[in-house]
């Protein structure tokens, strides 16, 4: 006999022995082959089992053992021990059966119980034979620790390795350590203050130079192994510097408010914030999300949320420079503006948008800009001329004289303005706003040639010839359409509507005629129309091809026109005119239906046949659109055109086929609104600088066009929004107004302008505005800030990621969120403790806004288990609740008084803890009422909360009113638990809490080696706990450091050189890319410090060079041989 | 005469199904006798070979299983097992041996009642099926 | 008075009847989870009815008291709205407990308004429990069907067919309606109209209320359930809307 | 790409071009020497031989009805490592795709290979083959190419092709840098050269052959040899599906094999060095047969004869070409091809994968993806 085999099979107590007849397995074993002694013993694990073993193997002179007890994971590695002190190689010669978990445990008959424990015990002898002497690799460990989560459990667990004399990394991902505890009033059953003992440890972990804290940072990759981590930590962009003083001018500055979710809502906070007083770094943080979609949208990129935000504040100069940084023109783009940012009003999610272009209107209407300090411009030689001065025009003359240029504008009418002045009539845009904001412009120094028109009076090379550098064409899109219909040409009372607005608007105000039809359904025609009307015409319709829901012109415009008498014929399209002896007669007009729809996506309109009418009429006023007037004969050839008629651009550069000359505005885009000029003309200005200064601009434009989309990551908007109507701008009566040419709406009062403004949910978060910025005395606010990856080493991880409170809103039963007095124990907390939102008074919500608290509460009730023990949430017991509970029943009576009555409906008291029992005779004795019975339901009824239960133990039903309800809610993992599990090679319980090695003998550790547990990560469990399994956890980690070295399993894969053919499958299989191709000697090789032993390599190796060490095929084939041989 | 009894040989893998089947112990659920589990340290290493040499030896029913997809403590290891299963389960039907004979399935580390239960089911499916060929004659 | 008896426990106390529920219940549905928490007790109509709520109920079938509560009228006035259910954190299902007890009770000392209604919907293909015949409702519904398109010519193209071969829709119908109150049967065809739906009765198994089911008669149950879902399959109708 | 080129036959003999267009190839410039089966003057018999000479290319004979080896083993030995310089092969079309399964196995490579395929006409078991060679020898070859193309694609003689040739669906190589084109042309007219890569491309170029088109007929004849090999074949499926579909019958297939492994040997790829049932995991302790033995009352002996097999077929049936070489190489005469590929049509199928089909194509068991084959798990 050449091996010599111990068999032991263990009685676990009476665990194993009570269902499988021991002594019998020995017997059989006895009589296999290679076995020289069989036993069975009542604990194998124990001292004197394991020196049963040692005495056998020397006695013996066995050379394999086999235990037959628990599972591997339990006790292989004890009996591997005493193997080694024995003088055997373990792994040679040890071998471990389980017939506990896998047969005592789960089987019910004796006899089959038996039976399964032979069989598997014959497995083991035919395995263990084959087994080999196996040596595992030794790797020195990296002392580090690294904790994550800096709650009282992280905070801990750093404290103690770095008091045991190692380096701690703690990463935290709020902008302050604390954690729940730190939000919590007082702690139970001491009733001591949760701030008195737990800043004094964010202090010290904040001051203690061995521990290098990490805030506002998450882990984002880890790779190694025990001992051997390399971590990858994204540390946030908090957009503050570390030499912030924590003064908080900043947080004054700031316009923007936010619910702070530290207070769980209940009071607001600002976008550049520290969560609460006393955090941990003092260093402040900028709540930044995606720009929001106001800002996105606007063609000219103002920033939307700023500038409401600065009005809610009252900063209207503020609010005003906001907007002239993106835009000259603020008053006249606060009344015509069509307002895209509005379409896309995250507001609309709770109610309507936000009036955003009347309250731009109302910021420019507060300020005069010419009293504005003019902007310090340092001047540069190069000349600039600017051909047209609309919106595009101006615009860029604007921000390229602020960039030092020498411009000229040069425009072919008498007047500034471009169709600002000449298109869009006095009531809607006064003139002398439209004068003061080109004032404004032009006192930086700007030079204008009046009735200089382009093409006509002078030509590009003209310009080239007086030494311009650059030339911009923004000369708009001032010619009508053509009608197209029979007798267009042939009478005398057909005006285009371009030529007709531009005469009145340049003081020419005589009727046109008694009776004026406008075709056509944009804002140019109702303009035509509205304009007609003050001139005296005494009739004016509109014709329009389609219904009203598709015209183009602004609503408000279409609604004042008709309220001032317009007639608008909608579906009817003009065919021809009539005319009497020369003059306009009338319109002759065919009805028309909606048809399928066309290219541009609306329905077509189709005539009727037979449906033709005479509209009689005397003037005619086509207004079915723009193309820009080119009458430059000498070079129509050389500046490139689209088949649309206009200037042909390049989309990012603005730059014409000529590259010294730009073009912008209604002349490159076609018509279009003023808000895309001031865009292109902004746009221009900018590559024109980049031009003169060299650039090349093709690669300008890639840039340009390379720009990353922007994102759609705003803030969640809160549920409890409440609704609130947006304003209105006050409109003149509509018989007056259509009297005169004076403005038609007048702007916001100042009230008004606050409250909508504040009506923003400031989606984008930070608004960007910088005045943080500029209260900042230590110059630490940097808005430019980016995300940064760190990359740690470590030895050890704790992970201590804690826990979060159930949302009890889904359970309507408890009425969370509909009816105001009902609480969340944390909000309650927040309500208790001393920075929170009452400054520590027990209060009532005001029901009219959360935000605001009233007066103590008369009465309350807590109901315990919400979530709890409940097979729809969480069948586990949160475990602290009932003991929370009994807290806010006292701080109730303490803080309320005496005669405040309080409530708590329980299923059971579970009072488990060092004085935990104590502290709930103490509040029953303060008079708390106890009911035991769980609440079903929370009403609300003439302002009192009824809560309904039965008080099981007097078998009545209860329906108690009161004015405030705590809801106890579960303690629950994290949303992304399953996600932080995966990072760190963990797994999560069935309850979604992280999964601990053993539940008993190995409660910190985890199934990869060198990550541990902490706190409530783990499982609810309250501070005593928590702070006892940081200690553990630290313990473990500190163990590793101390021995400096740390050995991992042999159990990895190995090739065979000599069968090896070099195919390097397995090379592509590898996870870990352990597995490297020697081409000298054509096979394939395994490193085995990176190697884990997963066998994704053996699996596959067809010629069996590959194998996993103590799990090579002739061992398990032999162990498949025991189990079948029946 | 005796209720047919298989012998099922399951290859569990160390972290997340041979720990569901510890769980299902400490929690003592019940399940049938028939299963063996063989360790293996993950359903990667399982060479198509086990399986093949447990069915000819006698089994009348192969368990493979693994950790839940995103879940392998080695990665992926339990998505190679799979192409390995599935190209088993083309070649033994060719010789009679039925497609339900060989299982893979994905059991969590904290599945101990599921485990339970699959094993029941399993165990209950193979008995409809009868023995295994090669347990009442010899293979060459 | 006298004090409370109190209840005999011994060793072999056996609760057949709640093994017998269980049994019936899909998995999970384990009648000893019971935490006594009240929240049933409090939600419930019938509590106190009868000196017994849901809560006792199950407790008392929890320790065997089968005697007591297969005598107890209460599981009479119980709803079985279900609302025990939807607040029992254990979500443990009391109605079946109450639903086997009353089928524990000989049919004939059943509550005599339920049976009545039970019996009467055995009598023909209706199912009506107000034992309405096929013709009969055919009758009904073409009367006032006709009446009220003559008097609403906005209606005069609305119809309340039966047995249309392939409708989309198959309704049931309470018989309160055709039998007391056929004006009341408009409403709900206008809103089909209106909407435009393919929808018809069945001649069989129009009835929609099931007394059956409230007095715990399997078989009766499924007799009515069967001719009308039958009917519905035999004409080839995609939905089954059930009004009642 | 495509380019074609023709050569006319003289006295219709398409050896004697074929000799005259290998000697041509062996001039280019890049091409060291030319991989190709000749007629052994010793010996009538065929094999293939590595020539550098063009002068030693006389018993050039590519068309022959003998396939004695998988020459996709020896192009195997010459491109594993770098040999310095490019060798031409004439191949068969199920040679070209074992060659490409060991590129793929990192057994092979491509790039110092031109690959040159005739359409292949078939060939004989070997044992026939050595009957039929015996008795004829010489002239055999052109009555066989005649025949072959007249039509008759099953017999000649009243020798049967192989049945792996019968049941080969695959008679002209998609791969092949130059493919020699048989089918469609009159016999004895002309052969079609036709370049399907850029290396074959090149080559053609330079050798400056009369350029032609695709005759008309070529592909129509192709295909209805291929219908009718695919009829073949499936009713050799179905034929042998029934023969092995339980544990009796499978033994009674395989009674006959004494684990010679001579399959595995023929077998062009079953690449191991080593194959496992020759190391030490299948070097039984004398007391397991003890064991085994005592479980039922006895064993065959050798044992483990369908666990070879069944796992040869694990091992490689995705990438059995249908070669019928496992067959020649069997002592005992068990037909293990149809077994082979009864299962191979099975196991490429399920990965949506053709052996030999495509370079870039990965082996099946060497890649893996989340979302597939979900059926596979589970239990219901």
């Amino acid at each position: 006999m050449s091996e010599r085999i111990g068999f032991y099979i263990c009685h676990c107590g009476i665990n194993i022995a009570y269902r499988v007849r021991v002594q019998e397995v020995a017997e059989y074993v006895a009589k296999l082959p290679n076995v020289a002694i069989s036993r069975d013993y009542l604990f194998m694990c124990s001292d004197p089992g394991q020196e049963i073993i040692e005495k056998d193997i020397r006695e013996y002179h066995l050379t394999r053992v086999i235990v037959a007890s628990c599972s591997p994971r339990m006790h292989e590695k004890t009996f591997r021990a005493a193997c080694q002190r024995a003088g055997l190689n373990p792994y040679r010669a040890f071998h471990m059966v389980c017939v506990r978990e896998h047969v005592s445990w789960v089987t019910e008959s004796e006899d089959e119980a038996t039976e399964k424990a032979k069989n598997l015990a014959r497995a083991g002898i035919l395995r263990v034979v084959h087994q080999r002497e196996l040596f595992p690799a030794t790797f020195p460990v990296c002392t580090n620790t690294l904790i994550v989560g800096g709650g009282i459990a992280g905070m801990q667990a750093a404290l103690d390795v770095a008091k045991a004399g190692f380096k701690a990394f703690l990463v935290e991902r709020q902008p302050t350590i604390g954690g729940h505890m730190l939000q919590y009033d007082k702690t139970f059953p001491t009733l001591d203050c949760a701030a008195c003992i737990g800043t004094p440890k964010m202090v010290s972990v904040g001051q203690e130079p061995r521990i290098r804290l990490l805030t506002y940072s998450e882990v984002e990759n880890v790779s190694g192994f025990i001992g051997n981590f390399k971590v990858s930590v994204r540390r946030k962009a908090r957009y503050v510097e570390k030499n912030c003083t924590g003064c908080g001018e900043c947080e004054k500055a700031c316009p923007v408010d936010f619910p702070n979710l530290w207070d769980v809502n209940t009071k607001t906070r600002k976008a550049i914030y520290r969560p609460f007083p006393q955090a941990v770094p003092i260093t402040y943080c900028i709540d930044k999300y995606d720009r929001a979609p106001c800002v996105q949208t606007c063609p000219a990129g103002t920033n939307v949320q700023g500038y409401v935000a600065l009005i809610k504040a009252g900063k209207y100069r503020e609010a005003l420079n906001l907007i002239m940084e993106r835009l000259p023109l603020p008053g006249t783009l606060g009344r015509v503006c069509p307002a895209p940012c509005e379409h896309v009003c995250r507001r609309s999610e709770v109610d309507e948008a936000i009036a955003i272009r009347d309250l731009k209107r109302f910021a420019a209407d507060q300020v005069n800009p010419l009293e504005m300090p003019l902007p310090d411009i340092q001047d540069r030689p190069e000349k600039i001329a600017v051909i047209g001065s609309g919106p595009a025009g101006l615009t860029a003359a604007h921000y390229l004289r602020l960039k030092g240029y020498q411009i000229t504008i040069f425009e072919a009418l008498p007047a500034l303005g471009g169709m600002l002045r000449v298109g869009i009539p006095d009531y809607r845009l006064p003139p002398e706003i439209l004068d003061r904001e080109i004032q404004n412009t032009l006192r930086m120094g700007i030079l204008t040639q009046m009735n200089q028109k382009f093409g006509v009076d002078f030509c590009l090379d003209d310009l080239r010839k007086q030494g311009f550098k650059a030339i911009f064409l923004g000369i708009g899109a001032h010619r009508s359409l053509k009608l197209g219909v029979q007798g267009e040409e042939d009478f005398q009372g057909v005006t285009d509507a371009v030529d007709f607005l531009r005469k009145v608007n340049l003081g020419h105000r005589e009727p046109p005629g008694k009776r004026a039809v406008i075709i056509g359904g944009g804002n140019v025609a109702v303009d035509a129309a509205r304009a007609a009307l003050r001139t005296g015409c005494g009739q004016v319709d509109i014709v329009y091809r389609r219904s009203r829901e598709e015209m183009p012109a602004y609503p408000e415009e279409i609604e004042g026109a008709l309220a001032e008498g317009v007639k608008i014929h909608f579906l009817t399209a003009p065919i021809a005119i009539r005319g009497e002896g020369g003059k306009v007669a009338g319109l002759e007009c065919i009805r028309t239906e909606l048809g399928p729809p066309d290219e541009s996506g609306r329905r077509r309109p189709v005539p009727v046949a037979g449906s033709e009418f005479v509209i009689e009429s005397d003037v005619i006023i086509p207004a079915i659109g723009q193309q820009p007037d080119f009458e430059w004969p000498a070079e129509k050839q050389i500046l490139e055109l689209t088949k649309r008629k206009t200037i042909s651009v390049n989309p990012h550069t603005m730059q014409t086929s000529l590259p010294d000359v730009f073009g912008g505005g209604d002349a490159v885009s076609g018509p279009a609104t003023v808000i895309e000029a001031v865009a292109a003309g902004r746009k221009a200005a900018d590559a024109i600088h980049s031009y003169i200064m060299g650039e090349d601009m093709e690669s300008y434009a890639k840039r340009a066009a390379a720009k990353e989309p922007l994102g759609q990551n705003w803030r969640a908007i809160l549920k409890t929004t409440p609704k609130k109507e947006r304003a209105r701008l006050p409109h003149r009566d509509a018989t007056e107004s259509a009297a005169s040419f004076a403005e038609v709406m007048s702007g916001f009062g100042e009230t008004q302008a606050q409250e909508e403004a504040a009506r923003c949910v400031n989606c984008g978060g930070c608004c960007e505005c910088k005045l943080c910025e500029s209260a900042c005395e230590a110059k630490a606010v940097n808005h430019s800030m980016k995300d940064e990856i760190e990359e740690i080493e470590v030895g050890s991880i704790i992970v201590a990621t804690g826990f979060d409170p159930l949302d009890p809103t889904p359970i309507r039963q408890y009425g969370y969120g509909q009816h105001t007095n009902v609480f969340t124990n944390l909000e309650f907390e927040r309500l208790s403790n001393a920075t929170g939102p009452t400054r520590g008074k027990l209060l009532k919500r005001d029901p009219k806004d959360r935000l605001r608290f009233t007066e103590p509460p008369k009465s309350v009730a807590i109901l315990h288990c919400i979530g709890s023990r409940d097979k729809n949430y969480h069948e586990y017991c949160s475990r602290t609740c009932c003991m929370y509970a009994l807290k806010y029943a006292h701080l109730i009576k303490d803080k309320c008084g005496h005669d405040t009555e309080v409530y708590n409906f329980y299923i059971d008291m579970r009072c488990f803890g060092k004085g935990y029992e104590e502290f709930y005779k103490r509040v029953q004795s303060e008079g708390v009422r106890m009911v035991r019975g769980k609440a079903s339901r929370v009403d609300e009824k003439d302002g009192m909360l009824i809560v309904t239960a039965e008080d099981t133990l007097s078998d009545r039903m209860v329906k108690i009113p009161v004015e405030m309800v705590i809801l106890c809610t579960a303690m629950e993992a994290r949303p992304d638990a399953t996600e932080v599990a995966r990072v760190f090679g963990i797994s999560t319980g069935s309850d979604g809490f992280f999964q601990e090695e053993h539940p008993k003998l190995e409660p910190v550790s985890t199934p990869t080696a060198g990550v541990f547990l902490a706190g409530a990560c783990q499982g609810p469990k309250d501070i005593p706990d928590t702070v006892a399994q940081a200690k553990g956890a630290a313990a473990e980690a500190l163990a590793l450091s101390a021995s400096g070295k740390v050995s991992v399993s042999p159990m990895i894969s190995s090739i065979d050189p000599d069968i090896c053919v070099g195919c390097q499958i397995c090379i592509g299989l590898c996870a870990y890319s352990a597995i490297e191709f020697n081409p000298l000697k054509g096979i394939s090789e395994v490193n085995e410090a990176v190697c884990k032993g997963c066998g994704s390599c053996a699996g596959y190796c067809p010629s069996g060079a590959a194998q996993i060490r103590h799990f090579t095929s002739k061992q398990i084939f032999s162990e498949i041989d025991g189990i079948l041989a029946a | 005469m005796s209720e047919f009894e298989p012998t099922i040989v399951a290859f569990f893998c160390n972290w997340c199904t041979f720990t569901a089947a510890d769980l299902a112990g400490t929690s003592r659920l019940s399940y049938p006798h028939n299963i063996r589990i063989i360790r293996v340290m993950c359903t990667g290493m399982v060479d198509p070979q086990y399986v093949i040499k447990a069915f000819l030896e006698g089994a009348d029913g192969v368990l493979v299983s693994g950790c839940n997809p995103g879940d392998c403590h080695y990665i992926n290891g339990n998505y190679k097992a799979r192409r390995r299963i599935k190209l088993l389960k083309e070649i033994l039907p060719q010789f009679g041996f039925e497609n339900e004979r060989l299982r893979l399935t994905w059991i969590g580390a904290s599945d101990g009642v599921r485990l339970a239960e699959i094993l029941r089911t399993f165990v209950t499916q193979i008995k409809a099926l009868g023995p295994s060929q090669t347990k009442l004659k010899m293979a060459i | 008075m006298m004090p409370q008896e109190a209840i005999q426990l011994t060793r072999d106390r056996q609760t057949p009847f709640m093994d017998k529920v269980e049994a019936i219940l899909p998995e999970g549905g384990n009648l000893n989870l019971c935490l006594t928490c009240g929240a049933c007790v409090s939600g419930c109509p019938a509590s106190g009815l009868s000196g017994m709520d849901p809560r006792k109920f199950l407790r008392m079938a929890a320790l065997g008291m089968d005697e007591e509560i297969l005598k107890s009228n209460w599981v009479w006035f119980c709803t079985m709205c279900q609302r025990c259910v939807y607040v029992c954190p254990m979500k443990i299902d009391i109605p079946q407990l109450v639903y086997q007890a009353r089928a524990s009770w000989p049919r004939e000392t059943r509550p005599k308004g339920i049976l009545g209604s039970c019996d009467m919907a055995l009598k023909n293909d209706s199912c009506s429990a107000m034992g309405a015949s096929p013709e009969d409702f055919d009758f009904v519904v073409n009367d006032v069907l006709e009446e009220y398109r003559e008097a609403q010519p906005e209606f005069a193209e609305m119809t309340a067919p039966i047995d249309k071969k392939g409708a989309e829709f198959f309704l049931n119908q309470n018989s309160r309606e055709p039998v007391t109150e056929p004006d009341e049967l408009i409403p709900l065809w206008k809103i089909l109209h209106t909407v435009g739906a393919d929808w018809t009765y069945g001649s069989k198994g129009w009835g929609g209320e099931n007394y059956c089911l409230f007095l715990a008669d399997d078989k009766s149950w499924e007799h009515i359930t069967r001719t009308s879902a039958n009917q519905a399959d035999a004409l080839g109708c995609k939905v089954f809307l059930n009004t009642e | 790409m495509t380019t074609m080129a023709k050569i006319d036959l003289k006295e219709q003999n398409p050896l004697e071009a074929l000799k005259q267009f290998f000697a041509g190839i062996l001039k280019l410039k890049d091409v060291t020497s030319i991989l190709v089966p000749q007629r052994l003057s010793t010996l009538n018999t065929i094999m293939p031989t590595l020539v550098t000479d063009a002068a030693l290319l006389e018993g050039v004979d590519p068309l022959a009805p003998a396939f004695p080896m998988n020459a996709a083993r020896i192009a195997s030995r010459l491109t594993r490592k770098p040999m310095g310089g490019k060798v031409a092969a004439v191949l068969r079309p199920c040679e070209i795709r074992a060659f490409i399964e060991l590129v793929k196995l990192n057994q092979a490579h491509r790039e110092e290979i031109l690959l040159i395929s005739t359409d292949c006409l078939g060939a004989f078991p070997n044992k026939e083959y050595f009957k039929f060679a015996a008795q004829d020898g010489g002239e055999e070859t052109l009555r066989f190419y005649k025949t072959m193309l007249g039509g008759n694609t099953h017999e000649m003689e009243g020798y049967p092709l192989a049945p792996a040739c019968k049941a080969c669906e695959h008679p002209v190589s998609e791969n092949a840098d130059i493919q020699i084109g048989l089918y469609g042309i009159k016999p004895g007219e002309s052969i079609l050269i036709k370049a399907q890569s850029e290396a074959g491309d090149e080559m053609l170029k330079q050798m400056n052959l009369p350029e032609t088109t695709e005759p008309t007929g070529r592909q129509a004849a192709i295909d209805t040899l291929i219908s009718q090999r695919i009829r073949f074949r499936d009713d050799m499926f179905a034929k042998t599906q029934e023969a092995v579909n339980s544990l009796d019958k499978m033994g009674a297939y395989f009674s006959n094999c004494v684990n010679c492994y001579n399959c595995r040997v023929a077998c062009p790829v079953c690449y191991c060095k080593e194959c496992v049932f020759v190391t030490d995991v299948f070097d039984h302790e004398p007391s397991q047969y003890l064991q085994w033995a005592a479980r039922k009352g006895m064993i065959k002996m050798p044992t483990d004869t369908l666990f070879y097999h069944l796992t040869r077929l694990a091992h490689m049936s995705t990438a059995c070409v249908g070669c019928g070489q496992c067959s020649n190489a069997c002592p005992n005469d068990i037909p293990i091809m149809e077994v082979f590929r009864t299962v191979a049509q099975h196991t490429q199928q399920a990965f949506g994968y053709e052996a030999g089909k495509n370079l870039e194509e990965k082996p099946p068991l060497s890649v893996f993806f989340k979302d597939e084959f979900q059926e596979v798990v589970g239990i219901s």
